[in-house]
């Protein structure tokens, strides 16, 4: 954990409620899957958001519009000085994979695997991307997956755009580990589907974001865990589904 | 140079900050993070007779100038604290640490202090009565005066070691429960624990906290906090720990002049990391701009 | 089209936006700045049977995200509001007005809500059982059932309009106190009124209200007048009026799923003078971005 | 009163503690001894300060350094919008001068009476003014009132600069009526020195700042009043001193 003064370089929208945010100045070392706590003026509580991308002195986040945090953020402008708490959680096992990674994500689960599957093919694995949206217009990172070299499948509730239905309908058979991200009812549902071994992403209220609170807590077959500090990956054999 | 170090039951802090009770684990997280040895000490999270998963999740909330947590007193028990975290603690930490104890009985409270006694890094029990009675109705110890002073008198029969009440301020006089506890043998009162809050989540009409309400602490509580410091320590002749709201070196100040002795720093170390050892550092500066060389000249100014 | 009529024990209020007691004088300073008929009603200054000048200054005392106040009930006496108050008020303001009474016995709550009840504007009579007891040792009377009941009871036996009895936070179980209240004859139950708070200075070391503490109000208490409007809500089978920290409409709608039917703005008003003109605007687009249709289905979603 | 969004064009010492700022919009039409009452970014209360001048769409306030509040006002930047409360409180009587007013000012109570001078001067009378201060290096204004036309008298506590003492030390015998504003032991000593008739300028703690909460209540001759509504300015005869 790093608690570090970052500016904002970037801060437009992807779509109408996602919006990328970048972020430069001293981020430390941050692992794909791991995740940054925002503090935002007025507001007492930090806001976590995974990390997509960090790079030399930029750390990129996602977000999605959903409340008041997310409301002012998109109204913070360049050159704002925010207060982060960076490098929080235990990110992703990158060993875990053979060779054929799979990527599966959700809707704002998909930023943090941007940032693995850089990795991933940084490494030399055939990494697969399933993305899944409710519709057309919520797509977003399709294109930069691809030029990564990643195999890209989109899913979309609605039909609009790539293959309709879920994450679920599209997974590859050829992929020998699973990293997830994205809404509950999808991990429950990736978790039935997929006979390979994987890990996934949770989310949870947090008070402190680095493992002090206890507010966090998740039972999982080896005990209670904190999502922000032991998670927030945990491997499919931990889960008590 | 001004002076920083108070006395706590005979234990001389080198300075009055204390983290808080759940809000610091059992310091190691911290420890990561800055040398914890600059603080005065802390109050580790509250400590049960077995374990405890606590409460479902959402157990966090966010409200303006502060929070609700319900995390229900989630602990791995006292063996594991005995066996597991405190040698770990030691590693670490070179100075009494304050043993915050829970319990749903008489009993536990008296189990659990007895076996935290004997730990010789342990400086202080400082004894939550913030939990649901579970033979008495599921009404708090802390909201009676006869049922504090009765947890009061069990775990002073078991232990050697100063024993401090920490009271909840969810009640109408706060002041009558201090002097219960005083009689009953109690060696200091810490207060206040969480005021009962509750926030709901508008686009769904429910509760944001599983467990419905939860424990409201953070900058906002503040002025209750130190209402009640100021009664309580006007009331009882024994030292208060002060806390509630604290997030600089003057809320520090404020604390004492209400009556504190000491000060314990919560819900600010949840949103920054470095907040206690921030105001350990900013407390001489802030002593000097008003004129404080020693601030056991402070304690209860205000009264 | 949105639906923000609401009830209050038999009067149509356009919107449930109430400015509360003691914010908003008789209206005037208001009623130059705007049309104050957009209101769905409003509380006027607390009046006792004699005019008061109420406690010593300084009665203010900035906190986080709140204040204190130590008023004491400054006001011209009964007589003087009907005969000067009111009639002025009936110019500017052509809906049902909330009276707030106070008094230090029983017999002064009855006194002054008889004569009150008779006046044509008055809609309600909202009874603040806040104040010091002076017969029974100085005890509030809002902190113990008995006496909030006997009250309630001296108040209904001489009147014939609707009785909202205002409760204090400063208790253990207001649920109980609301009870007793209701089991008395009361219409209506409005809470919270302010939490006891405190402030010092640290340039003097004194504390800064001259009274020493004072009534802690604004954002900062509402996660707990939520939890009470939640507990008071439940308890209760008649309306209750909520309040305490609500700033905007989105606190308005969060106060009416604890199980407000209406809902009063207090320190907001001090700190911009438009505050319940903007959240009466701002009403309607925050129920159409949390899909409300009609104020009325809301109230105790949360239950 | 007026609630407006004004933006600061000035902010600079005038002395180690007490600052100008001037700040730009559509201000309203103050009177001379009225007060604005200015919210600040993080504190919930406003903060009232008199009007020291207030021309076309500029309004002067000085300020002195004593707490969180003023504290915060010195890092306001050059462009920073406030929210304002303006042409609070009754303000001075201009009219129960006959020729010969006299203004005494003791330390930041010397602010309103700069606008004050002003007017008296453009309303053709002769303006003399006594201004007290501890010590040289806290005196500000001396040329600004001499250049409006006032016969200017300068007092120190430590006789510093000008005439050694209090206000009270300085009082020229010719004026027929004082406007006063300063501490309140300045005040009560000019109320037992003068004998000519005149009014005061006084300080409480406010809630609101425009007579809503009995927050700012003092006691009269002509009973309760509101320091921010029916004062801030009270005549000599209404004090029950
Ligand atoms: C490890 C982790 C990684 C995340 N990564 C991303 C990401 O990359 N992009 C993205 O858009 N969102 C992400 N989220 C969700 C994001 O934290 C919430 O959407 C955000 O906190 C909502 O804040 P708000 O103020 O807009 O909403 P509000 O509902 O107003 O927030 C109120 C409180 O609830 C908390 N909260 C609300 N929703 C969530 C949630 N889903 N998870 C945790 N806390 C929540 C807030 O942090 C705040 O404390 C992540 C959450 C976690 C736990
Ligand atoms: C009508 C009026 C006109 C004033 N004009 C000026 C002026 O022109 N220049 C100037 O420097 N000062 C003036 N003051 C005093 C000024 O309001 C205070 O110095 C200022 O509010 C202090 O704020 P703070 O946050 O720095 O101090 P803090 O002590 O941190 O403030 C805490 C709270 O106390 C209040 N407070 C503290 N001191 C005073 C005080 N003396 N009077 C009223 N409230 C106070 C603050 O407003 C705030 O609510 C005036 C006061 C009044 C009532
Ligand atoms: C997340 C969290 C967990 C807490 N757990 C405990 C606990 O286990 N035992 C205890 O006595 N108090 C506990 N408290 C209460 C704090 O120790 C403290 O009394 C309270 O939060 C008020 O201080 P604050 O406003 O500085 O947070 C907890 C508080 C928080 C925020
Ligand atoms: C300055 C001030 C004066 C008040 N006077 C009264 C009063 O006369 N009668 C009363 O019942 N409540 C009084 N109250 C309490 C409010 O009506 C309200 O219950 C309380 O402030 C909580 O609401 P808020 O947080 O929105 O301010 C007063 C509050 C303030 C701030
Ligand atoms: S959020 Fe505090 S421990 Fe996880
Ligand atoms: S400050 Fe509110 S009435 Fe004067």
């Amino acid at each position: 954990m790093k608690q570090t003064i970052l500016t904002v370089t970037e801060n437009a929208p992807l779509t109408s409620s996602v919006y990328r945010m970048r972020l430069r100045g001293d981020i430390g070392a941050n692992r794909p899957g791991q995740f940054a706590e925002v503090s935002l003026p007025g507001l007492f509580l930090r806001r976590p958001i995974s990390v997509c991308c960090a790079e030399g002195d930029t750390l990129t986040l996602i977000y999605k519009v959903v409340g008041r945090g997310t409301e002012l953020m998109t109204r913070l402008p360049i050159g704002e000085k925010l207060d982060v708490l960076t490098c929080l959680g235990n990110g992703y096992d990158l060993e875990a994979s053979a060779e054929k990674p799979l990527l599966v994500g959700g809707g704002v689960g998909v930023p943090p695997l941007y940032y693995l599957a850089k990795e991933l093919i940084n490494k030399g694995k055939s990494v697969s991307v399933v993305l899944g949206f409710n519709t057309r217009d919520e797509i977003f990172y399709e294109n930069e997956f691809a030029s990564l070299g990643c195999r890209v499948t989109v899913t979309t509730a609605d039909g609009s755009c790539g293959i309709k239905g879920f994450v679920t309908d599209a997974l590859p058979e050829d992929a020998d580990y699973f990293y997830a991200c994205g809404p509950l009812p999808m991990l429950k549902a990736l978790y039935r589907a997929a006979d390979i071994p994987g890990e996934m992403s949770f989310e949870e209220r947090m008070g402190c974001g680095f493992g002090a609170c206890m507010g966090c807590s998740m039972m999982t077959r080896s005990g209670a865990k904190r999502v922000c500090k032991d998670g927030p990956v945990f491997k499919k054999e931990a889960l008590l589904w | 140079m001004v002076n920083t170090k108070v006395d706590l039951l005979g234990i001389t802090l080198d300075n009055p900050v204390i983290p808080a009770s759940g809000t610091f684990g059992f310091g190691y997280e911290f420890a990561e993070l800055y040398d914890i040895n600059c603080l005065g000490t802390f109050s580790f999270k509250g400590t049960t007779r077995e374990s405890r998963f606590g409460n479902p999740t959402p157990r966090i909330a966010e409200c303006t100038a502060g929070m609700i947590n319900a995390v229900g007193l989630q602990n791995p028990g006292v063996d594991a604290v005995i066996n597991e975290e405190l040698p770990k603690l030691k590693k670490v930490f070179h100075k009494p640490v304050m043993a915050n104890v829970s319990g749903f009985s008489v009993e536990d409270y008296a189990y659990t202090c007895a076996l935290l006694d004997r730990e010789e890094q342990v400086g202080w029990l400082e004894v939550n009565v913030s939990c649901p009675n579970v033979h008495g109705g599921g009404m708090s110890f802390g909201t009676e005066p006869d049922a504090a002073a009765e947890v009061t008198r069990a775990v002073k029969a078991v232990t050697t070691k100063p024993v401090i009440i920490k009271l909840s301020p969810n009640v109408k006089d706060i002041a009558a429960i201090a002097k219960a506890c005083e009689r009953a043998g109690a060696d200091g009162i810490s207060l206040i624990n969480t005021l009962l809050g509750m926030r709901i989540d508008l686009k769904t009409g429910r509760p944001v906290i599983a467990n419905t309400m939860g424990g409201f602490s953070g900058p906002a509580i503040f002025p209750v906090a130190l209402r009640m410091v100021y009664q309580v320590s006007k009331a009882v002749g024994i030292p208060v720990v002060g806390m509630g709201g604290v997030s600089c070196a003057e809320d520090v100040i404020e604390m004492m002049m209400a009556g504190a002795s000491a000060v314990e720093v919560g819900a600010a170390n949840l949103v920054d990391p470095y907040a206690s050892k921030k105001i350990v550092e900013a407390l001489p500066a802030a002593m000097e701009k008003y004129g404080i060389n020693d601030l056991n000249d402070i304690i209860g100014k205000a009264h």
